[in-house]
């Protein structure tokens, strides 16, 4: 009976996929992706991996949602008038190419017909190997935390989670590297509306308990940092559409130390932990649920504000004199 | 056994008033009206919701999280509703003004 | 009792998928993130339902982080492009 | 059927639309978010997977590195979007064209 809800939500999602990338317009593509996060994030509370789900549901569809929103307003709202525009003038061999091109198009539905084959054969066939619940289950108790995703992403696995807080540092040197350092610019518009400006001092408290509290029941049931990392980002991203951006206001310094604190404090405990005889994260399971609960913090800071740097970085790259470059083409 | 029976009683009528929502942004001519039928009724069916789910767990602590859940949401959906209708008016009014001009 | 909770999950999907015809017709950008409002409640209630199906009540936990992304996107679409209207006037 | 079936059948499905989407698209948006429909794709099948192995809780290890993959994936997706408006401002394309 449970499967008519597993089947429906299929469904749902593979349709949601499929029309958010057929959808003419862009305005339609990102809504409907919005609406595709939070079908993944329902297949995965089916699947049971009440984690993933928040994690899906704060980042993948919340986060980047805004990010998407941000950035059509820089490119045009829609996009067909566009395309025609483009064509007119960058392509004017378009009417003719619609025969040439009708060969490579057969060979991409065909090719993409086999490879859904071969996938789905694939797929239906992957040996049962045993996974590695049962070796979790077994380390569980010198763990230091109860529930098994926490233990496995910060204490079996933590350099996995180390490295993570870097790749996102990266990403965010790797804005800054294309678009240049907007981050300390102040925004031009403030919230001036009492209602919108009440609701975000409203949201603040509220987002910021709410990801402590994830933080600290990460311990016994599914949170941890990067759930609560995305909801303190939140606080950041929500500062800084108010028209109070949390980097321009606080000192330098400390914007560049929020940012790091996370990466070099993960890195500083596991050398200690190397010089005190035990592997790179090894924790002494005595103090390892400390241990831990310190680490998930800094490390919820860290990438909280790098999620803020990079909203705020890219929301301040604006298009430069549009209708000069255009004419010039 | 009376219980069950509320609760039964209570999800059905949540779902009739999604049901009305969801109808009204389907059919309602305008954006305001939609806004109001979407704002309104989506609320008051999740209301029942989660009346009816927080007596069926019957634990007080879970009870107070959805009773709280319930609380954001009625803020959160007031809020993006005066937002929505504030952004489409002075969306209005900037084109008025443009073909007017 | 389990199969009355499973026909009201469904119900409530097919009501995202109803919502999903107002997204592809809506003529603005506000009709269009009003059913991310619509997403957004009825995602909810399909937490709740699912929390007292699978009997595990930290999904109470996703709901209370979708009501507050609802948010973020309204806040985020209506204070961002306000200022392109500033910016052009 | 089993509900890790559905679910891994529906990965291979949106890693394929994934996959066509990249291919077909023109815009820049477009392509982002066809690659991040195929990362949904890949870590749907981790997770259906790790349901399939559960014993007393489902298998973490897959759940941790999803968790990882989710974040990695949207910061890659940034760095893209970053990119993207960078060749927007600088040349006013919104597609790869080849004309040039």
């Amino acid at each position: 009976m449970s499967v008519l809800i597993d089947s429906i939500l299929a469904i749902l999602a593979v349709y949601l996929a499929l029309q958010c990338l057929l959808a003419p317009r862009l305005t339609q593509t990102v809504f409907i992706f919005f609406a595709f996060g939070l079908a993944l994030a329902l297949a995965w509370v089916r699947l049971g991996a009440v984690d993933v789900a928040i994690t899906e549901a704060a980042i993948a569809s919340g986060f980047l949602g805004v990010l998407f929103l941000d950035a059509l307003r820089d490119f045009s709202f829609t996009a067909p008038n566009k395309r025609e525009n483009l064509e007119a003038v960058h392509d004017p061999l378009s009417r003719n190419d619609t025969k040439s091109l009708l060969l490579p198009r057969l060979a991409l539905w065909l090719g993409l017909g086999l490879f859904l084959l071969i996938a789905l054969e694939a797929v239906w066939k992957i040996p049962d190997g045993g996974g590695l619940t049962a070796a979790a289950e077994a380390l569980l108790p010198e763990s230091g935390v109860e529930h098994p995703v926490t233990a496995v992403l910060l204490n079996f696995r933590a350099y996995d989670t180390w490295l993570e807080i870097g790749v996102i540092l990266l990403g965010l040197l790797a804005i800054f590297a294309v678009g240049g350092i907007k981050l300390y610019r102040k925004p031009g518009v403030a919230a001036d509306d009492p209602l919108l400006r009440q609701v975000i001092l409203f949201f603040t408290p509220v987002l910021f308990l709410f990801g402590a509290f994830l933080l600290y029941f990460g311990k016994t049931g599914p949170g941890g940092a990067f759930q609560a990392a995305v909801l303190w980002g939140a606080i950041g991203i929500l500062l800084h559409l108010g028209g109070r951006p949390v980097f321009s206001v606080i000192p330098r310094w400390l914007g560049q130390l929020l940012l790091t604190v996370g990466l070099v404090f993960f890195l500083v405990l596991g050398f200690l932990l190397m010089a005190g005889g035990g592997a790179l994260f090894e924790y002494p399971p005595a103090h390892a649920g400390v241990l831990i609960l310190i680490v998930e913090t800094l490390a919820a800071i860290s990438i909280a504000a790098a999620l803020t740097a990079i909203f705020a970085n890219l929301n301040q790259m604006k298009k430069e004199e549009p209708n000069e470059i255009e004419s010039t083409n | 056994m009376i219980k069950e029976v509320i609760t039964v009683i209570l999800l059905v009528v949540g779902c009739f008033f999604f049901l009305a929502g969801t109808l009204g942004v389907l059919r309602f001519p305008d954006l305001f009206s939609r806004l109001h039928a979407l704002t309104k009724a989506d609320n008051l069916g999740l209301g029942f919701i989660a009346a009816g789910m927080a007596l069926h767990i019957a634990s007080p602590w879970a009870a107070l999280k959805i009773f709280s859940i319930w609380l954001f949401t009625l803020l959160a959906s007031s809020t993006s509703c005066y937002l929505i209708a504030r952004f489409q008016r002075e969306q209005e009014q900037s084109k008025n003004k443009k073909e007017r001009g | 009792m389990d199969g009355f909770f499973i026909i009201v999950i469904v119900f409530l999907l097919l009501n995202i998928a109803l919502g999903l015809f107002r997204v592809w017709r809506g003529p603005t950008v506000a009709d269009r993130l009003l059913t991310t409002q619509l997403f957004g409640t009825t995602g909810m209630a399909i937490l709740l339902v699912m929390a007292g199906y699978l009997k595990d009540l930290t999904l109470l936990n996703v709901a209370i982080t979708f009501n507050v992304l609802a948010v973020l996107l309204v806040i985020g679409l209506v204070q961002v492009w306000k200022k392109k209207k500033g910016e052009t006037p | 059927m089993e509900t890790y079936q559905i679910y891994s059948l529906t990965s291979a499905v949106l890693f394929v639309i994934g996959i066509g989407g990249v291919f077909a698209s023109r815009h820049f948006i477009k392509k982002i978010i066809a690659t991040i429909i195929m990362g949904g794709g890949v870590f749907l099948c981790f997770v259906s997977f790790a349901e399939r192995d559960a014993l007393s809780f489902a298998d973490p290890v897959p759940h941790a590195l999803v968790i990882t993959g989710i974040v990695v994936a949207v910061a890659s997706a940034a760095f893209a979007l970053a990119l993207a408006r960078r060749i927007y401002q600088l040349t006013g394309e919104e597609s790869f064209t080849n004309d040039k």
